[in-house]
């Protein structure tokens, strides 16, 4: 498991205020356009017209690291590539946080086997990884919902995710 | 110093502790509130995820200067056209109508001239 | 037609026992052409003077020896020529990336799987792997492999 | 004494990382480049970022096993690469498939190539700046991708052709909405040519940009559109037919000049070339059986074979060696955009860096199939 995100606590810590900021940070996450293999089109397709990631503040893909906060590693994640992605988590600010989408960015999926030279097995062997995103590649709607899971966890609760759009089933009935 | 002159006065300092405060208040404040991220690679120049070779003070074509400098005079050309959008037609508007087209028109010779002069096609340097 | 003219052209290179009709239907290339080393050079000049392309190189990994098959085509049909060189372990071949410029990658391929030099090929470094890796992958001694076979296993016989 | 003026500073070149993240260059490719200002002195794709050894992998896995890796190596024409690697298994083992499933299997090919382009026409347009064309053509595409997730189950990355037919038939209901979607398409297709095709900028960005003339593509063995819109009439399901494709009328459009413009337009002619292709195979499908008598464990004979078939980018060729076992002795994927993306190399050097984006946007690649 890669060190813990490494980002020092803010000086000021106020308990609401950060409540505050978090609400803020989870309903306007800007992921990095970093698409590696096939589960960049799923994340395209979940951009697109049909599944429109702007319902969730998320749909404003950043080229550069610098000004995005969230770094979804859609993809198979080759020996070559890792220290790239290393060095684009490094250079994104604080607070950040990383999504690991399809099976590739889990744990290899489809391309690990005993004798696989060429990819490393898993997102979270280079950098910490907040929320997986199961799937060969996971569908559009799978992304939504990690995305909402990773606002939830932000926020440190779905109850207090006041601008959260959907509410799951069981919390509506009450 | 006469009373009004003190009051208008006091008007400018307002001004400039408000411009003051309204840039440097976003820096200290997300200095305090935000965390910040460490790593390596953190203050390293953002290039595609690649170590940057080379260093890039080069000397450039001097394409750029004169294309940032019609860019500037436009964008200052912007800035005086704030005050007339918000006197337009107050009773004057052929009038304002026709100063607009008159200072927006010598302005834009700026860009004719630098259109005659090429600066726009870039030349092959081989 | 392009592809008789490069028939002709290839009688001049490489003595006719070397050249055999295939059916395209079953195996896909329609001229299958077992050559030295030392002709590759010529066949590629030759195939690229009849308005062929080079669409493959590709190498394979035997007990006794490596094979380095060249893939040709033309724009008609039933065109493509398979070329199969023979290549001892830790010999090298000729490069032909002077007549096509598809070689420079497809040969930097070859050498960054299977470790088979091309001399005096302008910039022969690894094209797949990072730059620091020391193994050649697509050897049968490397990695998890079903079985080694050498050319006779799969031929039946032995190639020039 | 006159003061010693400084010697003139020569004028420096720089390098510039166009790398693996980078929102234009369609995946992991690394374009290195040598800039003196906004010209292009060198440059020089470095790939290797989304290799995963899917050769190596098929030396140890049985031919059925390494199914589902033949569609993740081009995942925007995943099931056109699926059915070459079954296709090349069943020519060279002489398992026959019934002709109903040749069928669909066109069908889908055609579906998915339709879905391919239209990917490939919203991402080129937003790399040039354009952005409600992308939201177009991916409202067009999920409506394929519902197609074809409804007889697949998969949305991108397809096993749906099994050795000796497919794996699942097809009912009224996608039939049906095949043809509801051709309609919808032709009727949107004005709306395309007025958004893009005739706009001036659009025209300005790509005409007599990047051209690649029939000697520049027979020497770097480009295929596919890039190689018929310099004019070439070279499309294996007409060179070298297989499947059912010999008793379908379509043309091969092709484009005259070779510029990005170009080959802009013969994919759109593609596209429709392609809905009339599914048109006729959706008329002439017949009925009976979608699986032939397939062995259990399939096991080729001894020697080698190359089978081709034409994916969204070009000549896709697999060439297999059996060594008569039940799994592949070597397996050589020739990946079609392996020789359109080379011709960067000749193609860049002395133009804009601006023009790169279009340039590598109108060849439309994909890196790991490039890496595999």
């Amino acid at each position: 498991m890669a060190e813990k995100k490494l980002t020092y606590a803010p000086l000021v810590h106020v308990a609401a205020l950060e409540h505050m900021l978090n609400l803020f940070r989870a309903n306007s996450l800007w992921p990095m356009t970093f698409g590696l293999a096939c589960c960049a089109i799923e994340m395209m397709a979940a951009g697109a017209s049909r599944f429109d990631l702007d319902r969730f503040g998320a749909g404003v893909f950043r080229p550069s690291p610098r000004q995005s906060d969230l770094m979804i590693v859609a993809g198979t994640i080759s020996k070559k590539m890792a220290p790239t992605i290393v060095t684009l988590w490094e250079q994104m600010p604080a607070p950040k946080w990383c999504v690991a989408m399809g099976n590739c960015a889990i744990s290899g999926g489809p391309f690990e086997y005993d004798g696989q030279y060429a990819i490393v097995p898993g997102a979270d062997l280079i950098v910490p990884v907040d929320v997986y995103i199961p799937g060969c590649p996971p569908r559009p709607e799978g992304l939504i919902q990690g995305l909402l899971l990773l606002q939830d966890m932000i926020t440190k609760g779905e109850k207090r995710n006041v601008f959260r759009r959907f509410q799951r089933r069981a919390e509506k009935g009450r | 110093m006469p009373e009004e002159a003190l009051q208008d006065l006091l008007y400018v300092a307002v001004f400039l502790v408000a411009a003051v405060v309204f840039a440097v208040g976003p820096l200290i404040a997300s200095w305090l509130i935000g965390g910040r991220s460490a790593g390596a690679k953190r203050e390293e120049t953002y290039e595609s995820g690649m170590p940057t070779i080379g260093s890039a003070w080069v000397q450039f074509s001097v394409a750029y200067y004169i294309f940032a400098l019609i860019f500037l005079a436009f964008d200052v050309d912007v800035l005086y056209l704030f005050p007339v959008a918000l006197a337009y037609d107050k009773g004057f508007v052929i009038r304002d109508f026709v100063e607009v087209v008159m200072f927006i028109g010598i302005l834009s010779l700026a860009i004719v001239y630098a259109w005659r002069k090429g600066v726009f096609n870039w030349q092959r340097r081989s | 037609m392009s592809f008789d003219d490069f028939r002709e052209e290839l009688r001049k290179v490489v003595d006719p026992a070397a050249i055999r009709a295939s059916d395209h239907g079953i195996k896909g290339y329609s001229l299958e052409v077992t050559a030295r080393s030392d002709q590759v050079g010529r066949i590629a000049r030759a195939a690229r003077d009849t308005d062929l392309f080079l669409e493959a190189i590709s190498g394979v990994d035997f007990t006794d020896c490596f094979q380095v098959v060249y893939f040709f085509n033309g724009f008609g049909a039933g065109s493509r020529v398979q070329v199969r060189v023979k290549v001892n372990k830790g010999e090298s071949l000729p490069t032909i990336s002077t007549v096509y410029d598809a070689a420079l990658w497809h040969e930097r391929e070859v050498f960054d799987l299977f470790g088979i030099a091309f001399d005096n090929h302008p910039n022969l470094r690894r094209l797949l792997l990072p730059e620091d890796a020391d193994f050649h992958p697509l050897r049968k001694d490397f990695g998890k492999v079903h079985a080694v076979r050498s050319t006779d296993e799969i031929y039946g016989d032995p190639t020039a | 004494m006159a003061t010693q003026l400084p010697e003139p500073i020569i004028e420096q070149t720089y390098y510039l990382n166009m790398g693996p993240q980078h929102p234009s260059t369609h995946g992991v490719l690394r374009l290195f480049l040598k800039l003196d200002g906004e010209y292009i002195i060198e440059a020089d794709p470095i790939i290797g970022y989304g290799h995963r050894g899917h050769e190596k992998m098929a030396e140890s896995h049985l031919y059925e096993q390494f199914l589902p890796n033949a569609s993740r190596m081009d995942y925007l024409s995943g099931l056109i690469f699926n059915h070459g690697y079954v296709a090349a298994i069943e020519k060279m083992a002489g398992i026959e498939v019934p002709p109903r499933a040749e069928y669909i299997r066109v069908i889908c090919a055609e579906l998915n190539r339709i879905s391919s382009h239209l990917l490939w026409f919203g991402t080129y347009i937003m790399d040039l700046g354009g952005f409600t064309p992308f939201l177009y053509a991916f409202d067009d595409r999920e409506i394929i991708l519902d197609i074809l997730d409804r007889v697949t189950g998969s949305r991108l990355t397809y096993s749906y052709c099994r050795v000796g037919g497919v794996a699942k038939d097809v009912d009224d209901e996608f039939i049906a909405a095949t043809r509801g979607f051709i309609q919808r398409l032709r009727s949107r297709w004005e709306d395309y040519h007025n958004l893009v095709t005739k706009n001036v900028i659009f025209i300005h960005r790509t005409k007599g940009v990047g051209v690649i003339n029939r000697e520049i593509a027979l020497r770097f063995g480009c295929s596919g559109p890039v190689l018929r819109a310099a004019g070439v009439v070279y499309d294996i399901r007409r060179v070298e037919p297989y499947s059912v494709y010999p008793d379908l009328q379509f043309e091969i459009p092709t484009g005259t000049a070779g510029d990005a413009f170009d080959r802009y337009m013969v994919r759109l002619q593609e596209i429709e070339q392609s809905l009339r292709i599914i048109e006729q195979a959706l008329e002439r499908l017949p009925e009976g059986p979608i699986r032939g008598r397939a062995p259990r464990n399939v096991r080729p004979p001894r020697g080698d074979s190359y089978f081709a078939v034409e994916a969204a980018r070009g000549a896709l060729g697999f060439y297999i060696v059996s060594d008569g076992t039940r799994y592949p002795y070597r397996l050589k994927v020739r990946a079609p955009s392996f020789g359109n993306l080379q011709v960067l190399t000749e193609m860049l050097p002395g133009t804009l860096v601006a023009d790169t984006i279009s340039i590598l946007g109108s060849i439309d690649i994909v890196v790991p199939e490039i890496d595999r």
